[in-house]
């Protein structure tokens, strides 16, 4: 299931209603992504980031997910998926998203909530802004995203 | 056809959408930039480093060679930042 | 932190717990492994399994998951580390372990605790024996769980 | 020295602790084995495939030519399978 909401959410209750009663479900990987306070890749800035807003474009959002899901599904045998990710204003150690998946195995669990993450990360139309106080960043592109998300291509047929 | 801009590319032409007439012979989604850039500054700004901006026709990515016709949503933005 | 209990846990309140007022945590990675209710690896045979029972080495298991827990802190950069197992007699569809790393960043959140999960499989001295309709068995050690601890073993000085 | 017998190994030894005072030539945990053998089919039958055996000093892993003495604690048990 995906859901794309500016509501926060609560990954206890989530993952009570995803496992529920499902005996086949041995193990359960989550994920969950966080507003950091900091700039870029450095702690030691710590506490610069007063908030982001997330953007996103409604529709292909949903498209690119449901893709990306049916993905997952194809290549793992998985019980269950979820992913929740936010939009608008999100405050310092807000949650921005939740990938969820359920499977028999936990390296399916593992591996396709993996993939999920790193496949939302360069393929899902979301954009940060981050509020700072020097002004509004956008935030850059990462190219360790790219190369994370390309581990999981397929050899060419 | 319709044309939006998320992100800095939104922030740079100044408008978030835009419905467009382009002539008959723009028939790729490099030829619509071309065109678009000669709009207005903003559009040409946006546009100016297509390394970083990014296309979708009907809420598919595709590429500068993709075709585009009449009644197509069609998307410019930076690489994604979600997650 | 280490917990060895009988007791269930609640995911969201460790969840929320572990990662509260942390600003630099990025990213959280949760794994979280529950009795089925079929046996081995066929789904088929579901509703087999009565529950299991799991023993454990009281004192070594603290020092091991301790040990395995000073080994992932020493390869990521992590801000936190949870694991809770149970022991004793455990219901179909119960909770049985819980992972969790917070991290700045996704890789090293999701590594850790995959790392953390295949030796915990491995070197955590756990055993199960599953009760079914044909009687009390112990369950076997699988292949699969040592090739995938082995793949975290660091190359030879 | 306690020895700790877990999981099956326990069933067949049919206790989960004893404590023994091996001679004294018996130095290693391998030594201790043949010897722990000796004293019933249980043991026997429980320690007859090193194989499916695992071995523990004083709660950290060791191999079967592993030094042994006085004091130690010494538990053997299958591959693990918790998680």
């Amino acid at each position: 299931m995906i859901r794309i909401q500016t509501e926060d959410f609560d990954p206890g209750a989530e993952l009570e209603a995803f496992s529920a009663g499902n005996g086949k479900v041995g193990g359960i990987c989550m994920f969950l992504g966080l507003v950091r306070d900091y700039l870029g890749d450095a702690p030691e800035k710590a506490a610069q980031v007063r908030g982001m807003t997330l953007e996103h474009y409604p529709g292909m959002t949903e498209r690119q997910l449901a893709a990306i899901e049916a993905e997952a599904r194809s290549r793992w045998p998985l019980h269950d998926v979820l992913v929740i990710h936010r939009y608008g204003r999100l405050e310092p150690g807000a949650r921005i998203v939740l990938v969820a998946t359920a499977s028999s195995h936990r390296e399916a669990a593992f591996q396709s909530c993996h993939f999920l993450m790193d496949w939302l990360k360069t393929k899902a139309p979301f954009w940060k802004i981050e509020h700072t106080a020097d002004g509004d960043l956008w935030v850059d592109a990462k190219e360790k995203d790219d190369s994370a998300a390309s581990r999981w291509d397929l050899p060419q047929k | 056809m319709n044309v939006l801009y998320f992100a800095w590319l939104r922030a740079k032409v100044g408008m978030g959408e835009e419905q467009v007439s382009p002539p008959a012979e723009i028939a790729t989604t490099g030829q619509l930039v071309d065109w678009l850039k000669s709009r207005s500054d903003g559009h040409a700004q946006a546009l100016a480093d297509l390394k970083v901006v990014r296309v979708a026709v009907n809420q598919d990515y595709v590429g500068w060679d993709h075709p585009i016709r009449q009644g197509d949503e069609i998307a410019f933005f930076p690489p994604v930042t979600g997650g």
